[in-house]
């Protein structure tokens, strides 16, 4: 199969960064480390931000981000980037929660602390929780960039540090909105129609719902040893197919 | 001997952990008499004292056995019955220790300490009884100046007769005394003594003594305390 | 006379009260715990699919299962235990036996200072040392195994200072004097002597500084823990931890299979801090059993 | 004497030294990775300004109020119910109850922080927001609450030892002079035992204030300034364990050092003052 | 007291902290006699001892001021030198103190302690001079069969009997005893005076005791500690 190409190989292989790529990265790293357990593969999360970051310092092999690295990033720390998945962000809330669709202004208007209570769009009488993301999240950014126009994000807002952190807040809170990776979604949280369209892995593909970004990993220079063939291995039909198990798009 | 019976004991025993201090004691006390306990140091003197006001109780691994009933006035009282009143108990039967022990405040406060726990307020009357009871120990005159200094100054004779003053301030029913002229000259222990006699008419009074002399002096009833047995002297 | 007076009774009903708020908030802690956790404790939530003694001889690398998180808490508090002992012993000697009174005073509040330093400003520290060390000295320095237990030890070392210190200085005069009476040199009194009286305060000092390790989360998430390394190969590796196991868990767990994993993991780390406090309990009864017979 | 003899006191001077060296070397790093921020003026701006890094505003005062709302409530909550059960040890119940609570109280310093956080997620988060329908669930009162369970052992073993430390004597003689266990608490324990009553309080609440995980789970980590015990708020302590992710070049990641020094200063004025009040007690 | 000067103290001035416990000690100890100390309770005669084996230096706030000059047997050194020896000087200086201090370890290891120290390991002598040093502080036949148990269950007079036993292992030429028959009844005193009475050929005494009686049997000098000073009795 193609994981011949670790055969014989040894050392140890450092990952880090945005925590939607963290599924994916698990189980290539479990079925590399079954085949040749000389191979050592460490996965940590942190953020997008803290990926690219770490990688440009030369503190990991590969630094995932969920976001593209900027210009000023790639030239600064001379990265190269291979983007594996496509991904979209779409807001959720608790499935027992009856608001199913918003249109931008009130997402908006949530998210600047305007809108209060789910009431005031056909809910229950009760305080809306925000959660968000910190700065070193690529869901966040794209999030805000892409859905939020960049508008403010109540201070209220409660943080979490992941997109696993996210989901689990969002399904243990009836009165929660949040906002997840799409390949994050499944039935313990209710995805919301922004403007009409369901984020789901068809209307990212389709282009249908335009809160969409690329799933990276990035290497310091041009990608050699353990991290290129990691990365070859993703790109591979059998490595796709891991991404499309878990939920995201494949690229290929 | 004939006045009433205050204090009778019965099988009384004594021990620490394993070890018994006391084996079966029985004996009384009268009404208004001074009885002496003597004998060689660590037999349980001391110990025997704190048993009548159940400060034993406050020891580690110490435990009493039999029955100890004083009469103080409404008929005999079992004191080792559970749920007695013992602060009660403590206010009736005074103690004053081996050790001086004044608490860390000053020498008036140490005084009207008992009638503070007694809920007592009227400041003239306080007034009063505490110099009242100073005089009583011989105190008054060598304090009256400085009864605001903290009473831990005074030196060690000084102190056992503060303590005196302070049990005496509540007007106990019986008074327990361990070794309470062993710091004081000679002359303090005259007039100390003198006071004994006279408070005799007062209350009654157990007290441990090394001194012979000073036993044969003042008490009306002896026992020697040897071997677990306190025998009459 | 058997009146018991109003505010006794008060007392007694306050710290009756106290009493039963504190022992009621952990019980339903740990019996939350043992109810949704209770069922997941087996061998499979610790090794998966891997067959145990493989497991144990790192023969096979566990997936999915707590091994590798285990075995990272116990090779930390390895680690951060054997660094920080004899630094503190000899630390705790130093104040107790050979420092002139100003010199204890000033390392005393020093001491008592690192004591109080909040644990992640410690990881921070570690952290930025590290990024220094990859910066200026060596770019193969990374947040590892190592500097989590350097960083671990310089935690928990007030504990062990502190009770070699307080342990020693309990120990009456008389004793203290007795062997230098003898002719021992100073060095001798510590060695023969001091020590091992104080070995059983020491125990407790060490067992203090073991559950520190076990449980610490904010200094490790800072230094070298990561969601996912296996085993640790070497000091230079990232590793798993118990404590953030279950922090990143009862976060980010993604259903209701793994929630059950997180139960069992805090169950298995309440587990293993109380047989340390038990085990600590015992050796320091057999000590004080034996005092003389050890020296 | 012995080279051994000669040794052996270099070997355990420079143990200690080296500690000390490296608890001084904590607070300057700390100082100096934060001077680029203070050298351009911005301590004030940061140590009151409000949390924005959309807006470039990176103030932490928000911070600093959290970490001082969510300890002092967890020693209000835990101050009272500590002094009660070390009075339950030391003066009601001194006999076999007492010893039992003591075991247990030492047996819950053996409990790890995570399990208190762990256990407020999925057990007292959501009773808080059913019970308050204010918030999340995640606020102080949650955090405090645990923090509270968490600090108490620390509080309690030492009132305990602070009140064995009376003398028996001053006991014993109130006692023989008819005090109730009331009077004696209030004329001669408390009045002897205070200092130490104190040090463990401040010992506590730095405790409470160095604590990272219980704050970080439980308080939902927002950036306001709180204004009940029902918002979400962020410690200092969380600050530094979120942003830590940050780009090491922004000021954002900069602040935590700030965050760190602060926090390093405010324990080390509480060690002072309780070493003081400690003091006092001898 | 035709025998050679041992121990030589000139101009002795001991402190603590701010106390002046001696003043200006001036006197000659000679070679093998018993130098005997009394006087009342609290002025310095136990800080004396603990002046000549420097002992005193592990005190707090101890501080002392003169010269104290002893001869070995290469004429006399200034014991208070800065770096002279303390190890060896307490090898020679042996030492029993007011209270027993036994080590808690068991009684066989109490004496062969300072053998330890002295880093001795032949088995076989060290169980002669174990039984040599019981037997002359007379103690061998009551512990033979208890060698192993904790020195601490001993009795107060035995291990009294213990610590003079195991200062007398080593052999030192000057022995401090400090109320050495203290908590020993009649027959033991007896022995032990004897004892030391036979010691005398071996090594020179000095000793601190409360027993007029015992002071003029055994003793060769005599002197009293009071304000400060030692007068000859
Ligand atoms: N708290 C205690 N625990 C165990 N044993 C004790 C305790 N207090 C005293 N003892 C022992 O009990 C015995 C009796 O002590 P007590 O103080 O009653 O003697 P005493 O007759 O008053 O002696 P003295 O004349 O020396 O004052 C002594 O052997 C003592 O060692
Ligand atoms: N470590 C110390 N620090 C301060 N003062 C001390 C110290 N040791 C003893 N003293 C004081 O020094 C004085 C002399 O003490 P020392 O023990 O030498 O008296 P002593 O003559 O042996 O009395 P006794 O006959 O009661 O044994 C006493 O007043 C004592 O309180
Ligand atoms: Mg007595
Ligand atoms: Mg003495
Ligand atoms: O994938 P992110 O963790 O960067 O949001």
């Amino acid at each position: 199969s193609e994981l011949d190409a670790f055969k014989g190989e040894k050392g140890v292989l450092r990952i880090a960064g945005g925590t939607a790529h963290i599924p994916v990265m698990k189980e290539v790293a479990k079925r590399i480390m079954k085949m040749n357990s000389d191979i050592q593969i460490t996965i940590a999360g942190g953020g997008s931000g803290a990926g690219i970051k770490q990688v440009g310092e030369g503190l990991v092999d590969i630094g995932n981000s969920g976001r593209k690295p900027t210009d000023e990033e790639i030239s600064k720390y001379n990265l190269s980037m291979y983007k594996w998945a496509i991904d979209g962000v779409g807001t959720v809330v608790h499935p027992s929660n009856p608001v199913k669709a918003l249109s931008g202004e009130q997402l908006k208007g949530i998210y600047a602390g305007k809108i209060v209570n789910w009431n005031e769009l056909g809910g229950e009488d009760r305080p809306i929780n925000i959660y968000t993301r910190d700065n070193a999240s690529g869901t966040r950014d794209v999030f805000w960039k892409k859905a939020l126009g960049k508008g403010d994000i109540s201070e209220k807002a409660n943080f979490v540090a992941s997109n696993g952190a996210m989901k689990a807040a969002v399904t243990n809170n009836p009165y929660a909105i949040g906002y997840v990776s799409v390949g994050y979604m499944d039935e313990t949280v209710a995805p919301i129609a922004l403007d009409g369209v369901i984020p789901t892995l068809k209307t990212v593909q389709s282009g249908e719902y335009m809160v969409a970004r690329g799933l990276f990993s990035n290497t310091k220079g041009e990608y050699t040893g353990l991290a290129k063939k990691l990365i070859t291995y993703l790109l591979s039909p059998e490595g796709q197919k891991i991404v499309s198990d878990m939920g995201f798009i494949p690229v290929n | 001997m004939q006045n009433p019976i205050k204090i009778k004991i019965r099988h009384l025993y004594f021990y620490y952990k394993t070890r018994t201090i006391l084996e079966n004691i029985n004996i009384d006390i009268h009404a208004n008499t001074i009885t002496s306990i003597t004998g060689p140091s660590g037999q349980g003197k001391s110990s025997f004292l704190t048993i009548l006001n159940r400060l034993c109780h406050n020891m580690d691994g110490a435990r009493v056995d039999g029955q100890v009933t004083i009469d103080f006035g409404n008929g005999f009282e079992d004191i080792f019955q559970k749920n007695y009143a013992l602060p009660e108990l403590r206010k009736r039967v005074g103690m004053v220790f081996q050790a001086p022990n004044p608490l860390p405040v000053s020498i008036y406060k140490n005084v009207t300490f008992p009638l503070k726990l007694a809920g007592k307020k009227n400041k003239d009357s306080i007034r009063e009884k505490v110099k009242n009871a100073l005089e009583h120990a011989f105190l008054w005159d060598e304090v009256k100046d400085r009864l605001s200094d903290d009473a831990r100054l005074l030196s060690g004779g000084q102190q056992q007769r503060l303590c005196l003053a302070r049990s005496l301030v509540l007007d106990p029913q019986v008074l327990l005394l361990d070794e309470p002229t062993s710091s004081l000259d000679e002359t303090s222990v005259q007039v100390i003594e003198e006071l004994l006699a006279r408070l005799k008419n007062r209350c009654t009074i157990i007290m441990v003594s090394h001194y012979m002399d000073q036993v044969k002096r003042v008490a009306d009833q002896q026992f020697i305390l040897r071997d677990r047995q306190l025998k009459p002297g | 006379m058997m009146s018991q007076h109003l505010p006794d009774r008060l007392l007694s009903v306050f710290s009756w009260l106290c009493a039963l708020v504190l022992t009621a908030g952990v019980s339903i802690i740990i019996g939350f715990l043992i109810l949704k956790g209770g069922r997941s404790l087996n061998l499979d939530l610790i090794f998966a699919d891997t067959r145990p003694w493989d497991a144990i001889l790192l023969k096979r690398q566990v997936f999915g299962g707590l091994f590798p998180a285990i075995a990272g808490t116990f090779l930390l508090i390895l680690l951060s235990v054997g660094i920080a002992l004899p630094l503190g012993l000899c630390a705790g000697i130093y104040l107790a036996e050979y420092a002139s009174s100003k010199a204890r005073n000033v390392f005393g509040f020093i001491v008592d200072l690192l004591a109080g330093i909040p644990s992640i400003v410690v990881g921070l520290f570690g952290f930025s040392i590290t990024i220094f060390l990859h910066h200026f000295y060596n770019s193969r320095i990374y947040p590892c195994l190592l500097i989590s237990a350097l960083s671990l030890a310089f935690l928990v070392l007030p504990y062990i200072i502190k009770t070699t210190q307080g342990a020693i200085d309990r120990i009456p005069l008389l004793t203290r004097l007795t062997a230098p009476g003898l002719g021992a040199t100073k060095l001798q009194n510590v060695v023969l002597v001091l020590l091992p009286l104080a070995l059983s305060d020491i125990v407790s000092g060490v067992v203090l500084a073991i559950g520190r390790c076990a449980e610490d989360t904010a200094v490790i998430m800072l230094t070298g823990v990561v969601a996912t390394a296996g085993v640790p190969k070497s000091l230079f590796s990232s590793f798993e931890a118990l404590p953030f196991y279950i922090y990143y868990t009862a976060s980010e767990y993604t259903g209701p299979a793994e929630l059950v994993k997180g139960y069992g993991a805090a169950l298995i780390l309440l587990l293993i801090c109380s047989m340390l406090f038990v085990f600590a309990h015992l050796i320091k009864r057999l000590i004080d059993r034996r005092a003389g017979i050890m020296m | 004497m012995s080279l051994k003899d000669k040794c052996a006191p270099a070997v355990f001077a420079g143990a200690s030294f080296l500690c000390a060296a490296v608890t001084l070397c904590v607070l300057g790093f700390m100082v100096m990775l934060s001077l680029p921020v203070l050298e351009s003026g911005m301590l004030w701006k940061i140590l009151t300004d409000s949390w924005s890094p959309d807006h470039g505003r990176f103030g932490i005062l928000a911070m600093i109020a959290g970490t001082f709302y969510i300890a002092s409530l967890s020693l209000v909550i835990s101050f009272p119910i500590s002094l009660g059960c070390s009075f339950f040890m030391q003066i009601t119940h001194k006999g076999i109850a007492g010893r039992l609570l003591k075991k247990f109280v030492q047996f819950m310093t053996a409990i790890p922080t995570v399990i208190y956080g762990f256990v407020g997620v999925f057990l007292l988060v959501p009773l808080v927001r059913d019970l308050f329908s204010h918030g999340s669930g995640m606020s102080i009162l949650t955090a405090a609450i645990m923090l509270g369970l968490l600090i108490s052992p620390t509080m309690i073993l030492f009132f305990c030892a602070s009140f064995e430390r009376v003398p028996k004597i001053y006991t014993d003689a109130v006692d023989s002079l008819g005090a109730t266990s009331f009077q004696k608490l209030l004329y001669v324990v408390l009045p002897q035992a205070w200092p130490g009553v104190l040090t463990g309080l401040i010992l506590a609440f730095g405790r409470a204030m160095g604590d990272t995980l219980v704050a970080l789970m439980l308080s939902g980590n927002s950036v306001m300034l709180p204004t009940s015990v029902l918002d979400s708020a962020r410690t200092l302590t969380a600050h530094i364990a979120m942003i830590i992710a940050a780009d090491f070049d922004s000021i954002e990641f900069k602040t935590i050092f700030v965050s760190g020094a602060v926090l390093y200063l405010m324990t080390g004025l509480g060690i002072f003052l309780a070493r003081i009040s400690g003091r006092r007690m001898e």
